[in-house]
């Protein structure tokens, strides 16, 4: 379920998690994007404290709009405009139920809209997806999100930056995969998951 | 009814040379640009597309981009537009070009779609 | 064998604003860049074209234009120079961002051209 | 025949009507380019004046090479690629003969060659062509070139510039067209054409 609370608490610790793997999540991005998934999303998670500081949100839908909207204004990458879309939708469907696992397929389905991709593509679609399946069985659990972070390793990218190295993006992390299992390792840590 | 174009770009020069290049043959076309984030650093702005949008003096836009991660901030910005914006996958420069040496010639949006159509590239 | 990047605009800010692009994703490649013409006016220049060539430090260069008129002064600089110059007649931004990837990457000549091919466009 | 002095006398002429209509022409590229072409030109009328002024040619090879690495080098445009090639290639041509006809004609192939353009596309190849024909047979009149140069207005641009507005290309002289068409008349005036 997710309440205000486990959202704010939820959202913080990925805000400080992010902080802290900046610069790995950037190296990251470095053989198979620009090098900046890092950075963006630490300008997207300082902007998002700076929002919740500013106002503290009065329900759910506020929260996650006022994330979406930080993220969407502040990160400048495809993760801006994907997390933000994600994050969108979960607003909206936050007004008819508090399901962890609708308002996180409502999510999946805004990411895939606003991207076009499936999964196989090596993006952080790859991980949403099990998740989400997980989520909707009660059992999400570390492992789940670890090995769908680490099943992007021998994935060759078909979308976004990723897919102009054509076959030398085999071998690598996804960052936004990498970066969606901190948010999903956050949700666990919340008690958001159920 | 006067269309216009928007240039979306991951960097600020790229955007604001391609409306250099556009101006010279385009001079009475509303041409409008975001290029680079709010930082002007490489990548994009979806304050930067909005401004872009409202800026835009003709009724209805067409609106071309570099990639992908620009194509994503678009659509968003359209989802948050009331304007009627076209957005086009094809060869940024050369399909701002051509669109806006179109516009400036008088030609219909349907007879430019139909020479935007070859340059689609993804 | 080393491969490098020639990009050729018409105008000095989109060839700088396309170099910072690939610059940022494939930092090991020799880019150079032509835009504009010998006063920085909108068109091309032989001269800088040239300047281009020789700066490069790769063994092989792949070049890359966006209008006609550029390609007629691409080709002249090519009769002139001793060095091996591929010329592409595709999309600019794209076409030159897809090269510097794979360059950086380590992809071979041929591998390059067959991802090129689907962005042909003039 | 082109002789350096016939040459000499040719190219000053060209280099007046090019400074003198230099609005003229820019204005014909309004429409269905980019307002450069006498401007274009001017700049290159300039620089082969400089050139000559500098070093007088010792023979016709020096003298057309001059006048083709100012085109090549000043003017920026189309253009410069273009007429620097033909007199690249006249040049090259002039090592053998002096013969007028041959000179165009070798220019023709150059401009062709640059430009992949052939007759009927609404360019300075709907001029060259019908002048290289007449000059092969000793009967070049300012009417055929005048002629020709009209003769581009009903065409439809599908090379250079004009090619981008298509239809509305029809019913404009091509600029191109118009500078050889002095280009041509110049050669006329200065007893070239035989
Ligand atoms: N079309 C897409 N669909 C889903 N995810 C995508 C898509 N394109 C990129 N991504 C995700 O975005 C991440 C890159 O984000 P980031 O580096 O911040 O943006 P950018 O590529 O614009 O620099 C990738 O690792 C991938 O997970
Ligand atoms: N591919 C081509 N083949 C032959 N002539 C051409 C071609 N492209 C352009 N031209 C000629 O060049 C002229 C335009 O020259 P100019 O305006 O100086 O160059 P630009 O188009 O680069 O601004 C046209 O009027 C036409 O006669
Ligand atoms: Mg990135
Ligand atoms: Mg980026
Ligand atoms: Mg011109
Ligand atoms: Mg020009």
């Amino acid at each position: 379920m997710l309440t205000t609370d486990i959202i704010l608490t939820w959202i913080h610790d990925f805000d400080k998690k992010i902080s802290e793997k900046k610069d790995y999540l950037s190296e990251l991005d470095t053989p198979i994007g620009d090098g900046d998934h890092g950075n963006n999303l630490a300008r997207g998670a300082e902007a998002i404290e700076a929002a919740l500081n500013k106002e503290t949100p009065a329900d759910a839908t506020a929260a996650l709009r006022a994330i979406a909207m930080a993220l969407v204004s502040k990160v400048g990458g495809a993760s801006g405009a994907l997390y933000g879309t994600a994050f969108l939708e979960m607003a909206k469907t936050s007004r008819d139920t508090t399901k962890t696992a609708d308002l996180l397929a409502a999510g999946l389905a805004g990411l895939q809209k606003r991207g076009g991709a499936t999964t196989g593509e090596k993006t952080m679609i790859d991980v949403w997806a099990p998740v989400v399946t997980a989520t909707k069985g009660g059992q999400l659990t570390q492992k789940i999100i670890d090995d769908a972070v680490a099943a992007t390793k021998p994935m060759r990218a078909t979308k976004g930056r990723a897919s102009y190295v054509g076959d030398s993006s085999i071998g690598h992390l996804d960052p936004g995969a990498v970066s969606s299992g901190y948010l999903f390792t956050s949700l666990l840590e919340a008690g958001g998951a159920k | 009814m006067s269309l216009g174009v928007v240039v979306v770009s991951h960097v600020p020069d790229i955007a604001a040379g391609i409306k250099t290049l556009l101006t010279q043959i385009a001079a009475d076309v509303s041409i409008t640009i975001a290029g680079g984030t709010d930082d002007d650093e490489v990548g994009t702005s979806i304050n930067k597309i909005q401004r872009a949008f409202t800026e835009n003096t003709a009724d209805e836009l067409l609106a071309f981009y570099d990639l992908g991660s620009a194509k994503m901030n678009l659509e968003m910005a359209m989802d948050l537009s009331d304007k009627t914006i076209h957005l086009y996958n094809t060869a940024l420069i050369e399909s701002a070009y051509t669109a806006a040496a179109l516009i400036q010639a008088g030609t219909d949006l349907a007879e430019i779609e139909a020479q935007l159509a070859p340059l689609k590239i993804k």
